[in-house]
């Protein structure tokens, strides 16, 4: 098999620029989508039914279509009603949407798994919505929330590749680039799995430390 | 091991391609169809084998190739030097000459030296990029050039408007405007340098003899017009190429 | 030579619409059909190594924290092209199909297993407590008590990956299955109406997911209540 | 008897088809301690989640003070949610404690207990947790501030949740079985605690299965069955003259055992 | 006094520096009803789950029946773990009911009590449930069965847990409070369980703050404060003549309240 390592060496540019445009929309775009999906979730738990019906299509929409369709359809076709949106605000904008969806769900399994009298507890001594929210509900349900929402960032931050359709000159784009510019596909392959892995492990390991921090706490009954 | 005796004792030339290359290779109302599917048809008899697809996504075309899930890749790809560092190229197929698409009834381009100045989408490290760059040098003004993942994206953003052309292979580009004659009109004449489309083995000496037979094959088939007759019936005209590529422009 | 080209290539105009729909939809079959089984094979894999994860065994976590390292942190293509290209080199010829739920399985049991971990921990002690007082066996604590609680707090993070998955088997074309996706780029490349093409992919891709969401949800709201 | 502080009229409340209370009819005197007894599972918890509103009852209403809490009814039994804003306001005025104690796992018993004072009271984390920590002495949990719920024992928890309720010092307190996790002497002291509120004017009502403890602070009895109120009035009719059947009936068991103690 | 069915030695128990049982040594003898009795947080709950191994000691033996249970000491007072099989073949003859129930969330009452006569005992789901349903029966919840625990009142959800215990016919029977949460009723009716269990041989341990409860149903009282065992005997030793100040102080809230109950 061939196997140049040169050909890493001789790009390294390329690739560091490509890797940093991967970071920081993946570092804008997750925390934009879980503070998204968050609200999302709230608005479902607590405001109302026809805002829960609402909210539940949109989400089924964001959810049953792949990104890469999603971004496609609104990049190349948002220009035919209107919408002309350049390559990294469509990115960031459409992949923190797209997450969202995903993490108001994690969130509304947490919601449900808030043992009902700890709620009661709070509106009892006269706490807000607002404030049983961020006091009880969101430090109870952290164990539960999470690991997925360690997946999610993980999973964000690998569709984060998709966005090359668009023309977004991200790692993937540019190490597929190489590759097809001088034929180095594998060489090109094991950088951008060493570097994915790399981000994994990162953010597996922050995932890891905050859940020991906060989850110290024992749940001692339902 | 020589593949060419495995090849035969098989009976089984298996090529490796990527469907989504039209008119070379694509998929017309579910059939696999397109020149390489012809061409190939004619060096299956000249080798005395038959030919057995697989298709995959380009990104996984070269590491199955590597892995020996195939020994021969269609694409094809336009011969350049630093392609030619890694793999072995067959003789040419077609004039890989390079071309502008635009917007039909655009009446701003009229011929290649209009897109002075103009938004042009090209594919993302292709040897097509090259191409334009370097004719973008000898404008009066530059072409603003749009790189894309793949063509079809810069195709849909031609007819989105964000671009005003996309630069590309003559006979691809010619495809796109038969397929969507409304849309798209072809600029001519083509531009820059020649180039050349060639099919893709591997360089070492266990594919040696096989890449020989596939050449030797070609070349039959090139003197005897069968080529030729290909070229017209997927063209719509035939190409004078040269026998073999040992020094691309690009 | 230049001017016959605008007249070139008279291809027969394809039956358009339904044909292509029509293609489609048969990809789709493929994109269910591997996407379902590599679910159910990957949550089954899931739940032991969620369970090695929490185990007081530090060897068998330390596996299962190899096992999320990998599938989790490489990317599922470069486990595709591993699973299908290098499994051969020592002997093991996958087809295409089966390299792909290989793949599949392995990268969603990853996910899951995280998943089903917060689940896992989230499980009140004292039920663990009760169980083993009237005598349960740790296999049947696990089956009887944390998994159905586990199971019904992670509920909807376990469907968002099931969604996931299903959108993510558009990958496994890299391993030659001709999945839904892949159709979609092909006659896209052929046809030359990306936007249509790709609007129609979606739709399928839309109504499998609405199902599973909506299946999920029913089977959400069957399972006895947990919280208080 | 003066003004009541919670009047309860024609309260109905189902479970999915199953009838818990059977219309109650009841009013709670300000300042004085109402308890309120009466088999398992005949709807003493449902009555006082009631009265704070954290249970929809299906029918009648509840006025706190003068204000009508969860759902206004006119006369022709159309009924109208009250704005939540109102709710709360009157709910303020109110405080619990749950049978299950519900405390917060992930605060301390310090945190549980001052948690309100700081995110409702506004105090400052200072103010609230000496306040807090004042509260934690009074009911013997010095020691215990620092203790996550699943580190304190039954009794320890029962008195946290107490703790956190009297914190705010609500006009009216509802109890769910405050004791019944505590030994005899920490009833006695909680018994001592209530006394000195209702000393001070605070209206109370407790749910207890300690007919002793409700015989000597309560001065009201509530005794409620299969979701109905069989009797009401001052301890002394209930254990000096029972008139009624089942009321009899659910006493001597008590004193049976009440004498068994002196064997 | 006979065989003993649980002999404790020199138990010793601290979580995190701070001890809860100071050296314990304890005989529950066969057949016999023991009460444990003390203030909030003397350390009663530990003790039981000790017992049943619920917790780990950090000292100190436990044997029921002559088997060793979690940890063996050699004399030198070198600990070793005994194989979990064992643990839980002792175990199974032991039943418990914990003071916080520990119902399973997601099974009904029914499911809560046949849950183990089917997985553990291997009966048909017919036979468990009939058996369940017996059980349900003695306490009085024949109308609850297919409640889930989240729709049961907290007497209900004792008394599922009492039956849960029961079902399995242990030939041990630790009771963390029972009848906390249960009326005089019902807590008649335990105790008159109980005590039919007693006559049928049964070994019963009962932790209780109701001590009127302990005095009348056990046949050994122990007293336990800060993590000592105080005091044992029986419960005319305990009433008649109290003779540890702190046992007597103890009392002297309760007797005070007994005496209340016939103002
Ligand atoms: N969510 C629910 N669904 C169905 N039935 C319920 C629900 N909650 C309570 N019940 C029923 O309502 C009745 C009254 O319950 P409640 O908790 O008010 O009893 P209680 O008087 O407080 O009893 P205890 O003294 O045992 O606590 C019980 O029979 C219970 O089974
Ligand atoms: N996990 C823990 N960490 C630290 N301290 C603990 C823990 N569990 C229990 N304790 C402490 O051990 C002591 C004894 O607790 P235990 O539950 O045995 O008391 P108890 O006698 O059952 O009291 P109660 O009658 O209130 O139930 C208490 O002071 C409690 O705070
Ligand atoms: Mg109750
Ligand atoms: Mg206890």
């Amino acid at each position: 098999m061939t196997f140049d390592i040169n050909v890493i060496f001789s790009n390294l540019p390329e690739i560091l620029s490509g890797a940093w445009v991967t970071i920081v929309i993946w570092i804008i775009t997750t925390p934009a989508a879980a503070v998204l999906g968050f609200l999302v979730a709230v608005a479902r738990r607590f405001g109302g039914v026809m805002l829960d019906k609402a909210f539940g299509i949109v989400i089924a929409v964001l959810r049953g279509t792949p990104f890469l369709i999603q971004i496609f359809l609104v990049y190349y076709g948002g220009p035919f009603v209107g919408l002309s949106l350049d390559p990294i605000p469509a990115g960031v904008i459409g992949l923190s949407i797209y997450g969202a969806a995903y993490f108001s769900e994690i969130f509304r399994s947490g919601f449900a798994a808030v043992p009902k009298g700890h709620i009661e507890a709070g509106i009892c001594v006269g706490l807000t919505q607002g404030q049983i929210i961020r006091r009880i509900l969101l430090p109870e349900m952290t164990m539960l929330v999470l690991p997925p929402s360690v997946n999610m960032t993980v999973i964000l931050m690998k569709e984060t590749a998709v966005l090359s359709i668009i023309t977004v000159p991200e790692l993937t784009a540019t190490l597929s680039a190489i590759g097809s510019q001088q034929y180095a596909f594998v060489e090109a392959l094991f950088v951008l799995a060493l570097f994915y892995w790399a981000l994994v492990e990162i953010t597996g390991w922050l995932g890891h430390l905050a859940e020991t921090k906060l989850t110290r706490f024992r749940f001692f009954n339902i | 091991a020589d593949t060419l005796a495995a090849v035969k004792a098989a009976g089984t030339l298996k090529v490796g391609t990527e469907t989504a290359f039209a008119p070379f290779d694509y998929i017309d109302a579910g059939e696999h169809t397109g020149l390489n599917v012809d061409l190939f048809a004619e060096i299956g008899k000249e080798l005395g084998v038959k030919i057995e697809w697989v298709a995959l996504p380009w990104d996984g075309v070269f590491p199955a190739l590597e892995a020996g899930k195939f020994d021969v890749v269609a694409g094809p790809a336009t011969i350049t030097k630093k392609r030619l560092e890694r793999y072995r190229f067959t003789p040419p197929i077609a004039e890989a000459t390079i071309a502008i698409l635009k917007k039909a009834g655009d009446t701003t381009i009229s011929k290649p030296e209009d897109i002075a100045g103009k938004k042009i989408g090209v594919g993302k490290a292709t040897a097509q990029l090259d191409q334009l760059k370097e004719f973008s040098e000898t404008l009066p003004t530059k072409v603003d050039v749009r790189e894309y993942p793949a063509f079809t994206e810069s195709y849909a953003d031609l007819a989105a408007g964000r671009i005003a052309g996309v630069a590309n292979s003559l006979p691809n580009i010619a495809f796109v405007a038969s397929q969507r004659k409304g849309t798209f009109e072809v600029v001519l004449p083509p531009f820059g340098k020649k180039s050349y489309f060639g099919f893709i083995g591997l360089k070492d000496a266990d594919h040696a003899p096989l890449m020989d037979a596939i050449d030797a094959a070609m070349l039959k088939i090139k003197a005897d017009g069968r080529m030729a007759e290909l070229q017209k019936k997927w063209f719509g005209a035939s190409f004078d190429t040269p026998d073999a590529v040992k020094d691309p422009a690009f | 030579m230049a001017s016959e080209f605008t007249a070139a290539a008279p291809r027969q105009t394809p039956p358009m619409s339904i044909k292509l729909f029509e293609l489609l939809l048969q990809a789709a079959i493929y994109t269910v059909t591997i996407s379902v089984v590599s679910i159910l094979i990957g949550f089954a894999i899931a739940i032991v190594v969620s369970a090695m994860l929490l185990s007081r065994q530090r060897l068998l976590a330390l596996q299962a924290r190899i096992f999320i390292s990998f599938f989790r942190g490489v990317p599922l293509l470069v486990q595709l092209l591993l699973i299908y290209n290098l499994l051969p080199a020592i002997g093991i010829n996958v087809p295409s199909i089966v390299a792909a739920i290989i793949g599949l399985s392995l990268c969603t049991a990853a996910y899951q297993a995280e998943n089903l971990r917060g689940g896992f921990s989230s499980v009140p002690a004292g039920l663990v407590e009760s169980a083993e007082m009237v005598g349960m066996t740790p296999v049947q604590i696990f089956r009887r008590i944390k998994a159905p609680i586990a199971l019904r707090l992670t509920f909807p993070a376990l469907v968002n990956e099931a969604i996931l998955i299903l959108k993510a088997s558009s990958l496994v074309s890299v391993v030659g299955v001709i999945e839904l996706t892949r159709m979609a780029q092909d006659l896209a490349g052929s046809t030359f109406l990306p936007l249509e093409i790709f609007a129609s992919a979606g739709l399928i891709y839309l109504v499998i997911n609405w199902i599973v969401a909506l299946a999920g949800g029913l089977v959400e709201r069957s399972l006895p209540g947990v919280p208080r | 008897m003066s003004v009541p502080a919670i009047t309860v009229k024609n309260l109905v409340k189902t479970f999915g088809g199953s009838t818990v209370l059977h219309g109650i009819d009841l009013d709670i005197v300000q300042g004085q301690v109402s308890c309120v007894i009466g088999p398992s599972g005949s709807g003493k918890s449902t009555l006082l989640r009631c009265m704070a509103f954290l249970e929809e009852s299906t029918k009648g209403t509840i006025t706190v003070n003068g204000e009508v809490l969860g759902f206004a009814e006119n006369a022709k039994g159309v009924r109208e949610r009250v704005p939540a804003a109102v709710n709360r306001q009157i709910r303020s005025q109110i405080g619990m404690v749950f049978q299950q104690f519900n405390l917060w796992p992930h605060m301390t018993a310090l945190g549980n207990v001052s948690e309100a004072l700081k995110t409702v009271h506004r105090m400052s984390r200072r103010d609230a947790e000496e306040r807090a920590m004042a509260q934690l002495v009074k009911v013997g949990l010095e020691g215990k501030a620092g203790h996550y719920p699943s580190q304190l024992s039954g009794g320890q928890q029962q008195r946290v949740a107490i703790a956190r309720a009297l914190a705010l010092n609500p006009k009216i307190m509802l109890f769910d079985e405050p004791t019944s996790s505590l030994d005899p002497e920490l009833t006695g002291e909680v018994l001592n605690v209530m006394r000195d509120l209702a000393a001070e004017g605070m209206t109370m009502v407790v749910v207890s299965h300690e007919i002793g403890f409700a015989a000597t602070v309560g001065q009201q009895i509530v005794f409620l069955d299969h979701g109905k109120v069989l009797f009401t009035g001052p301890p002394q009719d209930v254990f000096k003259r029972p008139r009624n059947p089942r009321l009899e009936q659910f006493l001597d068991t008590y004193i049976d055992r009440g004498a068994s103690m002196l064997l």
